[in-house]
């Protein structure tokens, strides 16, 4: 219990977030840190971070802050280890309060932050107004610009980022379906091969009726991958040329990657 | 020219025919494993201290044991009671070893356990102390990330 | 007038060259394929959903189980996510074991391939040559880690084993000789006229379709898109060796073999490089918290496997087990172009794309 | 043998033939038996292994082993399979396979039968064995086997025209179809075989040949990684055994035809080596063709079917024409002797 | 001496209906089926690769008369090699079905034996013997190569004892 009583840090102010990876890391400085995670990633990514004072532009959902919350009560248990291994050097008091996460301090800003003000004003501008519902940069992947659209606006803001040349989005790498319990989401990481510009992008939806366009038609490699989630998450795409199960026999019932799922058929 | 490439193949394989062959003697000469190899589980039930690290870190849950108190009233803790590995689905991924504190639970170089039977594969602790040959010697667990297991 | 009919084949899920259980529906009109379906699932094990209820290292033992031609780098992206999101350090000497092992096992799959691939195509001795020198690899894992296939090598900051003695002058003879076998490879197969033949022009597609069907990898290099993520983006240590990103030009099975046969040979550049500068000594461990917990959030990391991108996408709660575990696996992905490729060709061809591919089924199907 | 041709038939002249055909019978089977151990051990050296050695001593009776357990297997017939068909069919491709071995002549007198028209004799007859396989693919009601039958069907129809072709210079030469005719013609020294005069009919031949016999780089039919097991695929226990005995005596046949058409059958390589017997020459060339084949099965990947059409007919057929212009050149310009 | 027939045992009645030549047939019988083991060629996962390892110059299967063939009709012995996912289930057990008698199971690996790494997975059958009967357990995850030799020699030997003295065995 020591630790956590211990007097904040400085490193610690730069909220939950930091405060569960300072504490996680225990010897150096939230701030060393962040840069040296940044070093691998993408081409602008390498700049040197900048002052820690800048002002932050992210927007965060209730839904989101809640969960950091949460991760910095559980940040508090990981700070016991971490800093009795880094007894030898100066610790900085680990534990971050819960006042902090109410008042996040700024962290320092993205290198990918213009990137990502781009890619939303052109969302805005071409799409809809109301195509972006958040953005914000995903720091400890390399400072993923991530966007989330609305679901009736997916299948133009794929298009906008396929065909736009300043966003040419030619690979989709990835797509992963979320159940997260209180609504489905689907998650896009979208590489431009050109300029080596990535992005993710995530849909949300309903739970009970969970549909998102297809983007099949314009990326050809989201046709599996959306199968499988339907498979497996029962996500609905309108649009999908062939969508059946893929992994499960036909005649399964239920969507086992949901968190709810109970199998049907009794074990041995 | 058409054809060289064909008789270029050729010639490997005439060459290889007079090649030393790598054939093990396997069930005839026992196969000298290197000391770190992953057979069969040896236990030591007098080092075990009923930690059940072990049996947390399993991932597929294929250790129970089962500990009583030291009959030995002078001493605390437990004394290991029953111990069994279920080979039917043990992995042999070391993370038994790898995170109990005293080194009752070790690997062995053994790996012959084929068996008729699904029963035969439940192992209990006086099989396991009986499976005493071949012991790794190398158990030292600088890796071990954790002593922790699961939570 | 004859009556013609098209012929429905079922090729697999038991057949011998769909390298494990994959099933295509075919329909042949004479030996010519008009249209072919895919059918997999036949090993979709649950690996994502079960990864739900265990804790990081109690996932990695199944990422061995999920590329088993590759457990290495499969190890690695898992491990690699959570040091990226808890921002631990790696210890030198870790990082440049990992690479090593990463490397010969990229050596060693591709030997699987080149074996297996070439079985497909009918010559017998290449599969036993590739076995017998991917076993001198699965030699050195042995001893390293021991096992020889599912080696749950490496921990989340750092690997389980440090190198043994000796060890590092084995891989180096290891890698020595292997330059010599390869060319016996090439003498015994590559250059053989029935072997060019069969691949030369078979199953070609350009770099726009492949980059639209999210290829990577050789079959992605095959085309001539330079684009090797130990070089794009690089992670582990790769950014310190020397090495070449060979690419093909027409994108057709004879130039996924070349950039292949060529990929092992840079993977002993590399590995020769790697072995030079391994550090004396130093700890194999970073410092790492008693439980491994990683912050709320989540993170998509991507690396090169032999199969190409392998991706490791985890969204935590920041609780001691990922709230999702999803992997993008490259042979999935991969494999979705086969149903283009095969139409118009004939049922041998099948077989020669198929293998052209490099599908290792338990990706497939995860 | 051959007065018991010239003289009239009786009992008794049947039994010596039955006593005869037996002879060659327990022959071809034990050349089987062994052919089958020795192409695994040679494929085994040739891929650092040993190959079976354990059963037996040395592995010898690996063989047998494997025979007399699949004449043990359970005889299965597919229940939607072609009864009549699918059990004549292995009868079928066994019997042609062992009726052209009469025409083989090992020795001067070495021979079961001495036809005039022996290597018609052979071609006419192997042709047989194409329609039981054929039958095979077709009754066993398995479309794996049905591709397989018809791929073999159209390759060894194929492949018997060039094979044909490329022996017509040779029995230019010898002026005679006449199996120890053409022996004879070849006596002397070992370039007076005929695989050097006839060097474009020996490749033709011996392309066309392991075509006929169809063994890798030709193994189509039964090509395991496309075709699973071929036209056998429904086959199981002893009638699988007859496939593959009458597919190893082609072996031995085929390698007999070639020591004889262009290897100068029992003839020693040097006149002076005469004191050895011809038997063993014979023996010595034949072995060196059986290992040829097992070589190549161990070196070579397996062609595609159109090339392997058009490799018949246009690469082989071509040549073997060719070839029987210019021995016909060489025969009016230089004379018989080549 | 009294003879009380109904004290003699299953066993000793088999034994009992048996005559010596009977016998030494039955064994040759054995030793031939036991030397001449042709697995079908059945690489489900994991387990498969190492399959191919133990026919691999190293450890060489073919030094025990195990030859793979790719088809059901002409395999003695099927080597599950890997996880039964319940999709691959009846598919196995058709396969099993299309092989004729004798014919022997092997599970290899964990995952065949009973579900492995994957026996709290939803889509996996929790051990090959609920679809085929199964004559021998390797364990392991992967067996290495060696492992599965010893488990074909332990089959071998079940075989011969089997034709021998007519038991069947289920635990040794």
């Amino acid at each position: 219990m020591s630790e956590e009583e211990k007097p904040k840090s400085p490193a610690e102010a730069n909220g939950p977030e930091g405060a569960a990876e300072a504490s996680e890391r225990s010897a150096e400085s939230a701030v060393e840190a962040l840069s040296t995670e940044a070093a691998p990633a993408s081409g602008p990514a390498a700049a040197p971070e900048a002052a820690p004072e800048a002002p932050v532009r992210r927007k965060e959902t209730d839904e989101e802050k809640a969960a950091r919350r949460k991760a910095a009560l559980e940040a508090r248990e990981a700070a016991k280890a971490a800093a009795a291994q880094a007894a030898a050097k100066p610790a900085p008091a680990a534990g971050g309060d819960a006042p902090a996460a109410d008042a996040p301090p700024p962290p320092p800003p993205s290198p990918n932050q213009p990137r990502l003000d781009r890619a939303v004003q052109l969302l805005r501008e071409r799409v809809a107004e109301d195509a972006v519902l958040e953005a914000s940069i995903n720091e400890p992947n390399g400072h993923l610009p991530t966007i989330v659209v609305k679901p009736e606006r997916w299948y133009a803001c794929a298009q906008l980022f396929r065909t736009h040349p300043e966003l040419g989005i030619n690979y989709l790498r990835n797509v992963a379906g979320v159940d997260h319990e209180t609504h489905m989401e689907v998650v896009y990481h979208l590489l431009s091969m050109d300029s080596g510009h990535v992005y993710a992008v995530k849909v949300r939806t309903d739970r009970e009726r969970p549909s998102v366009p297809s983007v099949t038609p314009i990326w050809p490699t989201a046709n599996w991958n959306e199968r499988e989630i339907y498979d497996l998450l029962g996500i609905d795409f309108p649009g999908h040329p062939d969508l059946r199960r893929i992994m499960m026999p036909d005649d399964w019932v239920g969507h086992p990657l949901r968190k709810d799922y109970a199998p049907l058929d009794p074990e041995v | 020219m058409k054809g060289t490439g064909m008789l270029k193949g050729l010639g490997v394989t005439l060459k290889t025919m007079g090649s030393k062959k790598v054939t093990l003697k396997y069930p005839d000469v026992p196969i000298e494993m290197p000391d770190r190899f992953r057979g069969i589980q040896y236990f030591e039930p007098d080092k075990c201290i009923v930690c059940n690290q072990c049996a947390r870190i399993c991932p597929t849950e294929c250790i129970t044991l089962t500990g009583k108190p030291n009959p030995d009233p002078e001493k605390k803790g437990k004394v290991i009671d029953t111990f069994d590995i279920n080979f039917e689905i043990c992995i042999l991924c070391d993370l038994c070893t790898e995170v109990c504190p005293t080194e009752a639970i070790v690997m062995t170089n053994n790996f012959e356990l084929a068996a008729y039977s699904r029963d035969d594969l439940f192992k209990d602790r006086d099989w396991l102390y009986g499976n005493n040959t071949n012991v790794r010697q190398d158990n030292n667990n600088i890796g071990a990330p954790q002593r922790g297991g699961a939570k | 007038m004859i009556r013609t009919e098209e012929l429905l084949l079922n090729v697999g899920p038991q057949h011998p060259s769909t390298h494990g259980v994959f099933r295509i529906i075919v329909k042949l009109d004479g030996e010519i394929i008009t249209e072919a379906t895919p059918v997999m699932g036949y090993l979709h094990r649950g690996t994502e959903k079960l990864a739900e209820n265990l804790n990081y290292t109690q996932i990695i033992p199944y990422t061995d189980r999920m590329d088993y031609v590759s457990a290495m780098t499969n190890n690695y992206v898992l491990v690699h996510a959570v040091e990226k999101m808890m921002g631990l350090e790696v210890p030198e000497r870790a990082e440049f074991l990992r690479l090593i092992v990463m490397e010969l096992q990229r050596v060693a799959s591709h030997l699987v391939w080149w074996g297996t691939y070439l079985l497909d195509i009918g010559a017998l001795s290449p599969f036993l040559y590739a076995f017998n020198d991917r076993e001198r690899i699965l030699q050195l894992f042995n001893e390293l880690c021991g096992a020889r296939l599912t080696y749950n090598y490496m921990r989340v900051g750092g690997v389980k084993w440090d190198a043994p003695e000796g060890w590092i002058d084995k891989v180096k003879d290891f890698v020595r000789s292997m330059y010599g076998r390869l060319e016996e490879y090439d003498d015994l197969v590559s250059g053989n006229e029935i072997f060019l033949s069969r691949i030369k022009g078979i199953g070609a597609y350009d770099a726009e379709t492949a980059i639209a069907y999210g290829l990577s990898g050789a079959n992605l290099r095959s085309t001539g898109v330079k684009w090797d993520l130990r070089k794009n983006e690089p992670y582990s240590l790769y950014d310190r060796f020397e090495f070449d990103v060979p690419v093909g030009q027409n994108g057709d099975c004879y130039d996924r073999y070349l950039v292949r046969m060529a990929e092992i040979r840079q993977s002993l550049r590399i590995l020769e490089q790697a072995l030079e500068q391994f550090p004396e000594g130093g700890e194999t461990m970073g410092k790492v918290p008693r439980v491994i917990r990683p912050p709320a959030g989540e993170i998509y990391v991507r690396i090169e496997s032999p199969r190409g991108e392998i991706g490791c996408y985890i969204v935590s709660k920041g609780k001691a087990e990922p709230y999702r575990l999803k992997f993008r696996r490259p042979s999935f992905v991969n494999l979705q172009i086969l149903p283009k490729l095969l139409v118009g060709e004939s049922m041998t061809n099948l077989v020669t794309i198929l293998g052209g591919i490099d599908i290792v089924l338990g990706e497939v199907d995860c | 043998m051959q007065r018991y041709w010239d003289s009239p038939v009786s009992w008794g002249h049947a039994g010596i033939f039955l006593l005869g055909a037996l002879a060659v019978l327990a022959v071809v089977i034990l050349f089987v038996t062994y052919a089958i151990y020795f192409e695994r051990k040679v494929i085994g050296w040739m891929q650092f292994r040993q190959g079976p050695n354990r059963t037996g001593p040395l592995g010898l009776l690996q063989t047998v082993a494997d025979v007399a357990k699949l004449l043990l297997k359970e005889d299965t017939i597919p229940a939607k399979a072609d009864k009549a068909l699918f059990i004549l069919a292995p009868a079928l491709a066994f019997m042609p396979s062992f009726l052209v071995l009469a025409i083989i002549p090992y020795g001067l007198h070495l021979q079961f039968a001495d036809l005039n028209v022996g290597f018609l004799y052979y071609i006419a007859l192997s042709g047989i064995t194409t329609i039981a396989i054929v039958i095979a693919g077709w009754a066993s009601n398995n479309k794996y086997a049905l591709l397989g039958g018809m791929r073999s069907a159209a390759q060894m129809i194929s492949y018997e025209v060039p094979l044909v072709m490329s022996v017509v210079g040779v029995a230019m030469m010898a002026g005679s179809l006449n199996l120890r005719d053409i022996v004879l013609h070849q006596a002397g020294y070992f370039w007076h075989w005929n695989f050097i005069p006839q060097i474009v009919g020996f490749a033709v031949f011996v392309v066309a040949a392991v075509s006929e016999l169809n063994r890798t780089p030709f193994d189509l039919p039964e090509a395991e990684s496309e075709l699973v097991a071929g036209y056998h695929v429904e086959y199981s226990g002893f009638r699988f055994a007859f496939f593959m005995l009458s597919e190893y005596i082609y072996v031995y046949a085929i390698a007999c035809l070639g020591t004889i058409l262009f290897l100068g059958g029992w003839n020693p390589p040097f006149p002076q080596l005469d004191f050895i017997p011809g038997l063993i020459w014979f023996a010595l060339k034949f072995a060196c063709i059986v290992f040829f084949l097992f070589w190549i099965r161990a070196t070579l990947p397996r062609l595609r079917v159109d090339q392997l059409m058009g490799l018949a007919w246009k690469v082989l057929l071509p040549l073997a024409i060719a070839n029987i212009f210019l021995t016909a050149l060489g025969i009016e310009w230089f004379g018989k002797g080549g | 001496m009294e003879f009380d027939l109904t004290k003699i045992s299953p066993e000793d009645v088999q034994e009992l209906e048996r005559n010596v030549f009977i016998g030494s047939i039955e064994s040759l019988k054995g030793w031939v089926r036991s030397n001449s083991l042709w697995p079908l060629t059945f690489g489900l996962a994991c387990c498969a690769i190492e399959m191919m390892a133990a026919g691999a110059p190293h450890y060489d299967l073919d030094r025990f008369g195990v030859m793979f063939r790719t088809s059901p009709r002409q395999a003695d012995v099927m080597i599950v090699s890997g996880t039964v996912t319940k999709k691959m289930g009846p598919l196995l057990r058709r396969l099993y079905d299309q092989m004729p008698e004798p014919k022997w199971v092997i599970a290899m690996g964990s995952c065949a034996t009973a579900g492995g790494p994957y026996v709290k997975s939803y889509s996996v059958i929790k051990g090959v013997d609920q679809i085929v009967p199964v004559d021998v357990y390797i364990p392991g995850c992967p067996p290495n190569p060696a492992a599965l030799i010893y488990g074909i020699n332990k089959l071998q030997e079940k075989i011969r004892y089997e034709a021998r003295t007519g038991k069947r065995v289920t635990n040794a």
